[in-house]
């Protein structure tokens, strides 16, 4: 038996999980329909698959919400799991999932899936024939995927930084860089027997004024480090900036390089998707304006050219969505997607340039760094706040990087912190901004600019 | 005066919690604050060890009952001050719920005030008010 | 007496119609606050204006619908009137207002502003104190332009063609110009008073696969021929086409040429602005995704740099909007505009090329024309097919120009007609579709073209 | 079958007219098509001249209400042919209405045939059952 073996089989031998029989579902995966992979439908390509975010505490609520989703001709299905779950405390979740089917209110909020248990949980997969994607938050994802891959879920969102700088307070950063090897090494074994697994970065970070090049320095290590293990298919994604114009910049910076890197690296037959969130921030506490929100980011997301959407609903500011909003949200995105035609090909020389340059300046300071392997490269830079996401509840995370919007709702840096960037592009992005005299007025301002959709 | 403050359960979210422990400080505060992810009884703990006259716990993603059901047992488990001033807001519910149902339910669980979803300046100026007539 | 003052005393004696007194008209304009006059608006140009389109029969309900308007924080009040009395069939309005006003029900789709009279009109104008924008439809609108004006209406839309080839079936074209020529002088008149009064040409025509061509160059006609009589500012128009590039290219290529033949023709002073209208075709029976589409067409608004927008409702495939449903789209609109940032600049130097020599050649056409006045040139080049709208109810209208969609949404010309089209272009045109081989499955795409939002 | 066509009163909305002609002609009927701009008598003159079995009115705009209660007295003025079977459809009231208040009006105004928003094609599907129940 194999070390990895050996070790999996160690990882779900867990008291709220089901006993895992692994023959079985290799079985089950190579025999799974094509239907059931993303990869498959990413390879046609011929338009944008739209997918919402969605998770209910109970089996029964979950299959309803797949079924009002069916009505809205979705293309991708979410599984969104709690946040409990999201943090390994299974226990919780046991205890909230029963207060929830007792009660017939809603205790969690998204599918324990642990807890449920793949079998249960493949059942309802299979049924809908459709892919889907799970959405998480997990440092310590492990448990949770090998559930996922064995219930028919064939796409794993996440990663060691982009699930951990977000989620968590104080999660070991490195034993999460472990934790997702080993969920790229399942998902790389799994995607030998059928279409190949799809493995998706979480872009949108804390969704709180995070300048795009430290988005897509993430993305592209993160890529990387999964492709390192084997991994076929992934998708590299942002959310909305604030500024269409940044938008398209990032989106054909974060092409280019992501192609140009998973080549160098060695992984020319590597599958790359880009992925558009809808805006991640605080919504208006109004739904009429959040469906204006979320029709402008259909839009934007048509523009620059992404392989899916990953939709917000007009409950945001309120609270998980009914599943009647949610599939609304699904038809109306659709609608657009489908009438909007004539697309411009669109770009900025002078913003791309200095992006381009500002991501090639941090890779480098990641591949510069002495250690031996690449994740232990990127923990030594995220520790000293050569890579630092503004908003992180992070304790490892510096917080030292202060950003700011600019007239034209572009994110723009106005302290790097100890980020290495070029001194020719610091000084772009300080030309950009007025920044106010007083400290409390900066402050002001960025609490306006936090707000820039409300 | 004290607070202790943070982000009650398996809540990570951050960014109100940064811009409390600002306005606090502003409106003259002595800020604890624990951040997110913060157990109740973590939060109990540093009401005693700091002998604070507040505790204010955010709750954003849904979580917050799950958790403040347990606050009177505790309260009354760590022999707690009998002034000390409970105060949770932010978004009390999984899904949408309205204040008329949220608030009497959190009273319930011993808070003395409750803000769900409101705006976290007119929340802070209730609780300088209530401090006041309280004094 | 001047000739001019003569034809005005004659015009405004009508039964249906308030008795004009010019003297006190004239001092009530000179003396008009600035707010009235969207021109002041337009000199400012700091952002995008908002005007919805709306009407009621009585002055009741069309005091309550400016009162909703105003709580939408609204740019530019719209006052729309009536079909009778756009072909000046007072006594058909005057019967439906009274069974409006005793019956709680609304009988006519507009408001009969000739048969309310201006002294009435006025004192909701000045209540609000917004500029008011006329939009009607009227071939012979002499009588109704001047009961506009007296009330505090300071801009008028419409035109010899525009507001004739899409609203009308035998009026007489000739006689169209003529009453046009009396409204702009009258407009050119009073312009002198106080700031300019603003003319609107109505550049959607018939809203049903007109090609950009026609439409710009029928906007350069109205545009000089108003400019000839004296009005100093001008609003040229457009409305989605169905393809974003296509709107990008329609609005660069219209500001440019608007401003040179302005200039050409000794119109260096007169200011040109730009107007948006958002998708004036069949919309869809759904009111959420009308919504969509609603919200899409602001978008682009802002992208191809209008200087205002004229906006639509979810009801409007239903009917008459309410004024809760209209105040909303205000409020939509709004709110998108105030978020949507750092739109990037456009172009598409092909197409632009295309239909810049479609335009030149068009224009030349009209200008080639043997005959002395420019009305004449332009009647006679209607009258001979040179200038063809497609889908018009009029009878001088050859209607044999075709057009239909390219994969892109683009709307191309396919059979050009007596359009004097350059070869070149025309080979452009039509190598951008495939056309189905038979004349049915033609129909067919034409019929699904239409209902290209649906 | 012979059917006169157009659109009643100052509507001048075409394009559903110019789709109609079509669709009739595809049927198989013989099309008088007067066009946008329409009064009520033109209609009825155009039903006598040309002997038609059909009168297929348009509206869209939402003028029909004001012209079409005169349609019974035309009509005994007119002196028509018994069987002429009457039609109307389009968008039949100003602001949105539903079917079940307008279908029994217009039915009572003498329309044997009422379509309030309703496709084109389900509709003279209709028309072409109601014809072959009749005969
Ligand atoms: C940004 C965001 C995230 C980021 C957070 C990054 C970070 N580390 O901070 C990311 C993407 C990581 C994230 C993750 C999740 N999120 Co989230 N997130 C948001 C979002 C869009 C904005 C939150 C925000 O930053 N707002 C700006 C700040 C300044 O405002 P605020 O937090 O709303 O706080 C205001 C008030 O509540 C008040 N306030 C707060 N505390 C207190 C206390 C007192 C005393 C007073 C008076 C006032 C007060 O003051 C603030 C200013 O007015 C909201 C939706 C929204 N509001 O638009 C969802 C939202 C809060 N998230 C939600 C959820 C469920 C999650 C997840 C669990 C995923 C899931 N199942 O869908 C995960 C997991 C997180 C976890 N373990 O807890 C839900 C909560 C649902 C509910 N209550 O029913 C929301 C409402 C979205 C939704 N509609 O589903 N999220
Ligand atoms: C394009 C358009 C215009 C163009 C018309 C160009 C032209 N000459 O044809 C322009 C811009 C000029 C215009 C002007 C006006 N319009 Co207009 N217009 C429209 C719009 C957007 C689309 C109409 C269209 O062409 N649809 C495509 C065709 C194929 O579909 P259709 O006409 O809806 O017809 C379908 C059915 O009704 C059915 N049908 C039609 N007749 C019949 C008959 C039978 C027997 C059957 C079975 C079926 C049937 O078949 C068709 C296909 O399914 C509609 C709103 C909408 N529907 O989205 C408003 C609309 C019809 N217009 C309206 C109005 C009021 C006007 C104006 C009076 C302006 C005003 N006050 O707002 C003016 C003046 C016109 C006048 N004198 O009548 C209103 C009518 C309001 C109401 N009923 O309450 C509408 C609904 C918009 C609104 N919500 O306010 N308009």
């Amino acid at each position: 038996m194999s070390l990895l073996q050996k070790e999996r089989d160690v990882i779900t031998r867990n008291e709220y999980a089901d006993t895992f029989d692994f023959a079985e579902i290799e079985n089950f995966i190579a025999n799974a329909p094509k239907e059931l992979f993303i990869t498959h439908h990413f390879k046609k390509r011929d338009r944008l698959l739209v997918q919402p975010r969605g998770g209910f505490p109970t089996y029964k609520k979950m299959f309803e919400l797949y079924e009002t989703f069916m009505g809205a001709d979705i293309d991708v299905l979410p599984l969104t799991v709690d946040s409990n779950t999201r943090l390994n405390d299974y226990a919780m979740a046991q205890k909230m999932l029963r207060l929830s089917e007792e009660n017939e209110m809603d205790m969690l909020n998204g599918y324990p899936l642990v807890n449920h248990g793949y079998r249960t949980t493949r059942k309802m997969i299979t049924h809908f024939n459709k892919p889907v994607s799970l959405r998480h938050g997990t440092p310590d994802a492990r448990l949770l995927v090998e559930t996922a891959l064995a219930s028919g879920i064939f796409e794993i969102e996440g990663g060691p930084i982009t699930y951990m700088l977000p989620y968590s307070k104080n999660f070991p950063l490195d034993k999460a860089f472990l934790y997702w090897k080993y969920v790229d090494k399942v998902c790389a074994l799994y995607s030998k027997l059928n279409e190949p697994i799809n493995r998706e970065s979480f872009g949108p970070l804390t969704a709180t004024l995070v300048p795009p090049c430290i988005v897509i320095v993430i993305q592209l290590i993160e890529m990387l480090l999964s492709l390192e293990e084997g991994v076929k298919s992934f998708s590299v994604s942002f959310s909305q900036n604030g500024s269409m114009m940044q938008d398209i910049v990032t989106s054909n910076v974060l092409k280019k390089l992501a192609r140009e890197y998973a080549d160098t690296f060695g992984s020319q037959d590597a599958i790359i998707n880009l992925v558009y969130h809808q805006w991640m921030g605080a919504f208006p506490r109004n739904k009429e304006l959040s469906d204006q929100l979320i029709n402008t980011n259909t839009v934007i997301a048509a523009m620059v050219r992404a392989d899916k959407i990953i939709i917000k609903t007009r409950d945001e500011a309120f609270g998980i969505p009914t599943m009647q909003c949610n599939a609304q949200s699904v038809a109306n995105t659709k609608y657009t997607l489908r009438t909007l035609k004539g697309l411009p090909v669109m770009s900025d020389a002078e913003e791309e340039e200095n992006l381009e340059l500002e991501v090639r300046a941090l890779m480098d300071a990641v591949m510069n760094d002495p250690a031996d392997t690449l994740w232990r490269k990127v923990f030594n830079t995220i520790k000293s706040g050569l890579i630092d996401v503004p908003f992180s509840p992070h304790i490892i995370n510096h917080n030292a990087v202060i950003t700011i919007r600019d007239d034209q709702g572009n994110i723009r840096i106005i302290d790097k912190g100890k980020l290495p960037l070029p001194e020719r592009c610091f000084a772009y992005e300080k030309s950009k901004v007025n920044l106010p005299e007083s400290k409390t007025e900066v402050i002001n301002k960025i609490i306006h600019d936090i707000g820039a959709m409300l | 005066m004290k607070v202790v403050t943070g982000v009650v359960g398996n809540d990570i979210h951050v960014v109100a919690n940064r811009l409390i422990d600002i306005s606090l400080q502003a409106r003259g505060f002595e800020v604890f604050n624990l951040g997110v992810n913060t157990s109740l009884e973590e939060f109990i703990d540093a009401v005693v060890e700091t002998d604070a006259d507040i505790l204010l716990i955010s709750s954003l993603n849904g979580e917050a009952e799950g958790w403040c059901r347990d606050l009177q047992f505790l309260r009354s488990e760590y022999n707690l001050r009998e002034d000390v001033i409970f105060v949770i807001g932010g978004n009390l519910a999984v899904g949408e719920a309205n204040q008329d149902d949220i608030i009497p339910k959190y009273r319930s669980y011993g808070f003395d005030l409750v803000f769900h979803q409101v705006d976290l300046n007119t929340g802070l100026d209730e609780l300088e008010r209530y401090v006041k007539e309280r004094a």
